[in-house]
């Protein structure tokens, strides 16, 4: 059961139809701990998107990918752009070319995607990012993909994950990006970029 | 929300271009880029200037860019990092053969796009040094966190590395000379009232009539203690002392006092202001020999005040003296 | 009420006390006459310029005391005009000999005062000429009223009498230049917000969170109606349209264009009004050679702005654009 | 019946009394239609003619009055500042030397005060200001003395004739001073500056 490049356009609308819906959510989030932009940010990067999309709708997975994270970058600004932006470039890079993602393929994917983001944003788990979602995510997805669960399990696991993840970011102090001048204050509060993580992967399983 | 504006939308494209309509003798506005360039630009054989941020603390960035000062400004949404596409424009812009020097304020968003906008430059064949900016002692710096963010000592290493572009200096000594203000100077700032993000429609934060926020942000990021109102003689012993202890500055040292304005705050307040600060220098033998008193790094339409001490020797003194030709910073020119 | 004071009653001595601090080589402060003089007047020879009102509108007045402008500001408690006493101190202050210029804003309190020290300094033997300014158009004017309020015209009319006196120019010439200022500038001003009197403690008057009020005095004065918030094109046309009117200005007029903040403006808002403002003089086929965007005339905190047109001829140009060195205002020097 | 020095001083006295106690009141009708500062600008001149009268309580009439010209001349600032300094220079100058006044020199020196005002502000009877007060003071005082009535009775009469005056400034639209910029929005407030004269008139039977 593998995952061709209409499922990939698929989980991209989807993904943009989430964080439209979840903008003010993510926004709020960001209001408590950041600077209330999280949701606009991502919400106009993938709007930006969604416009490009059409002009890769006939090219490889690996172009689809690259495609998206260039729009991030252009479009999204803040940290999040430089962020998500490397994490789908990665992603590109590392499936450059690729009709069809297998389930392993996929855990590549996403390993580079996460890589990247450490890469740039030099953040490790438990700082109170977006790392926090994506890693164990990358960790669970890895462990029902070698088990041979399929790619439904596999992603469900990975998103179910995600979502620990990211409730897990709520008790820490954040030590990177603008919620970390908050010091002890940032404790209590769910982190906006571990959030949109866990939206992004969930939407993987309604655009299937 | 009560604003002189269109719209939140097109509130940063109106002001650039009122900018643009004003001062066409110093910059043009690059609306495709999103970015503001010397109008004379690039100067062949001249060090170029870049710096960038979210919009929403004119006159930071724009209001510098002309003679003396920086090249080109790279403004995004209000408090929102510009994109590496509006750097890379800029730095192609402002290129003049002699590389270009990325003046980055220490918040993620800013670092990280303009990092990108580095390495695109650099694919691209051009010199890029870059100088982060990191003077705010409201927040604790550390090598395991973000850091302290970068507020007042920009405008002031903006204009030094002006000065010394102009001068012929090459990259690496003007990135010097940036960080060279950079390492000497320390500011902290504080809020009368919150400020209202024009797509928020609302105001960032609230402060009850009788309060005030120490260790303001300038976006009104929350500070380290949130309190009474004080008097202004109480208001600058606390804006100075953790100044004062953090380089450390002492008696002897010779310092440019900047007394910052954060969009809505009257002159007359500032005046006051200034007249405590420079009163508790004095009597720790910290000579003021250079001050600049005006709303140059703006947090929208917030009240309050910050202040940016600086430590001079002859160098730095000489390329703040040096003319400057922008729309919010002349002299000598 | 939130303001960096140290207490109402020391506000006008502690911003006076902080001017002085920061700019020696421009002004000192009289303290016991409560005035501002440039630091090396008199300056023999030259015509002395006068000017005052009460504070809170700064930089107005002492802020334009230094090179190429006022040789003397006479600040009164706030909002409230300045006494006789402290006219005579200044105008002998300044007296070089050449006579000496009042230049005063047309409020009753302000004309009253100048007059008694006029006539205290003529029986002093001082040669004394004065102009009175009266730009406002939200005020009908009338031969049987107190007329029309003098606001940004005052800042034009300070600096190009300023650079006439520093080229020499004799007294009734250099006042005959100010009145041609006045005479060819028309102002109107507009608040979203009220200012608070520090003395009172409380707004001045009250606005609705979506209300403005057009016509506004610099005192907070009531204008000509209250109405709900617009967009920056509509108000750029309400201020605009009964300055054209008033003069008129024609198609084919050169003009400056001042455009002020009320003294809690960002900078941001009021280059998206300048824009406004170029837009709709383009469309009537008027050029701006000349503008001034800032806030140079202020009403306390309150938010709003005001704009002011001076009808341009190449006298008025060249005096614009002579050198001007003073706490709030500097160029080519 | 005469008014010697004595009764001069004490008159100053009770005024200053009077405004201090009236300075909200008259503050708050000048916020109406003005600036909020008539009762400070009062308070803060006749605090310093309080502090002023020492040095020459020994002196005749026309100095005493003419150092309360000059005194208020030099504090209060403002339009009422000129006005009243104006009115009790020219009030001096026309009783200099005289160390008692009979009802005649009274109506002498309030027709030299009025004179005064309306030389310096060049104001009418009607046009919402402290004339409106004054003058039909004066008128009332100078037939009361004519009519030999007692300087009491004829005090009392100028202070009926000034509170009347003040009075009827409510329905009139201003056309000096900064209530002028209000236009008919002037109409239906009394007149500060006419208020301080009448309490100022009120002051001088109190103060026998
Ligand atoms: N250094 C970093 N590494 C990884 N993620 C980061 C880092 N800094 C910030 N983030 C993530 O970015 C999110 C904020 O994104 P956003 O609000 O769009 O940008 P900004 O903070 O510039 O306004 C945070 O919630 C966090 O998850
Ligand atoms: N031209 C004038 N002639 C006579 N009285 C005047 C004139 N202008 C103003 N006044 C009086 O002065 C009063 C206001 O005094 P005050 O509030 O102390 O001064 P300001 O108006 O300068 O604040 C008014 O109520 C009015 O009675
Ligand atoms: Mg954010
Ligand atoms: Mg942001
Ligand atoms: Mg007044
Ligand atoms: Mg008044």
């Amino acid at each position: 059961m593998a995952a061709d490049r209409v499922c990939i356009l698929a989980w991209l609308r989807r993904s943009a139809e989430v964080l439209h819906e979840q903008r003010d959510y993510l926004t709020t989030l960001d209001a408590a701990i950041g600077d209330a932009d999280h949701g606009i940010n991502m919400d106009r990067g993938f709007t930006a998107v969604m416009d490009k999309l059409p002009s890769v709708a006939e090219a490889d997975i690996g172009t689809i990918l690259k495609t998206v994270g260039t729009t991030l970058v252009s479009t999204v600004g803040g940290a999040s752009g430089p962020l998500y932006g490397t994490a789908f470039l990665r992603a590109g890079t590392a499936l450059a070319g690729r009709q069809e993602l297998q389930p392993a393929d996929i855990v590549t994917g996403l390993e580079a995607a996460l890589e990247g983001i450490k890469a740039r944003g030099h953040a490790q788990v438990g700082e109170k990012t977006m790392v926090d979602a994506l890693s164990p995510a990358v960790e669970a997805l890895k462990v029902a993909v070698a088990s041979g669960e399929s790619l439904e399990e596999a992603l469900y696991a990975a998103g179910a994950a995600a979502e620990a993840g990211m409730q897990a970011t709520i008790p820490l102090v954040a030590t990177k990006g603008r919620a970390s001048y908050l010091g002890e204050r940032s404790a209590d509060h769910q982190d906006p970029g571990a959030t949109s993580v866990t939206l992004l992967l969930r939407a993987a399983l309604n655009g299937k | 929300m009560k604003k002189l504006i269109n719209s939140p939308e097109t509130v940063v494209q109106d002001e650039l271009a009122g900018l643009a309509a004003a001062h066409p003798d110093l910059v043009r506005v690059d609306f495709t880029n999103q970015i503001v360039v010397r109008a004379d630009a690039p100067v062949v054989g001249k060090v170029g200037l870049v710096s960038g941020g979210g919009s929403g603390h004119e006159p930071l960035h724009g209001g510098f860019v002309g003679r003396g000062m920086l090249d080109a400004a790279c403004p995004g949404a209000v408090f929102t990092s510009p994109v590496p596409d509006q750097m890379l424009a800029a730095t192609r812009a402002v290129n003049g053969g002699a590389g270009v020097l990325h003046i980055v304020k220490n918040y993620t968003g800013d670092v990280l796009n303009f990092e990108m906008a580095a390495e695109l430059a650099q694919a691209d064949n051009i010199q890029v040094a870059s100088v982060t900016i990191d003077d705010d002692v409201a927040v604790k710096d550390s090598l395991y966190t973000a850091g302290r963010r970068g507020v007042g000592a920009t405008v002031l290493a903006e204009k030094i590395a002006g000065a010394a572009a102009a001068a012929g200096t090459p990259l690496e000594r003007v990135a010097d000379l940036c960080r060279k203000v950079n390492t000497n100077a320390r500011s902290m700032g504080m809020a009368l009232t919150s400020c209202t993000v024009p797509a928020a429609g609302k105001p960032t934060f609230e402060l009850g009539d009788d309060e005030m926020e120490i260790g303001i942000g300038i976006h009104g990021e929350p500070g380290r203690t949130r309190m009474k109102l004080a008097p202004a003689a109480s208001i600058a012993e606390m804006l100075l002392s953790p100044i004062l202890e953090d380089l450390p500055f002492r008696s002897g040292d010779t310092v440019l006092a900047f007394v910052n304005g954060m969009g809505g705050t009257p002159l007359i307040e500032l005046y006051v202001m200034y007249n405590e600060f420079a009163r508790i220098l004095k009597g720790k033998g910290i000579t003021i020999s250079r001050n600049l008193v005006g709303s140059y790094i703006t947090s929208l339409e917030m009240a309050g005040c910050s202040v940016t001490l600086l430590k001079l020797d002859d160098e730095l003194t000489q390329l703040w003296d040096a003319p400057v030709h922008t729309p919010a910073l002349r002299w000598r020119a």
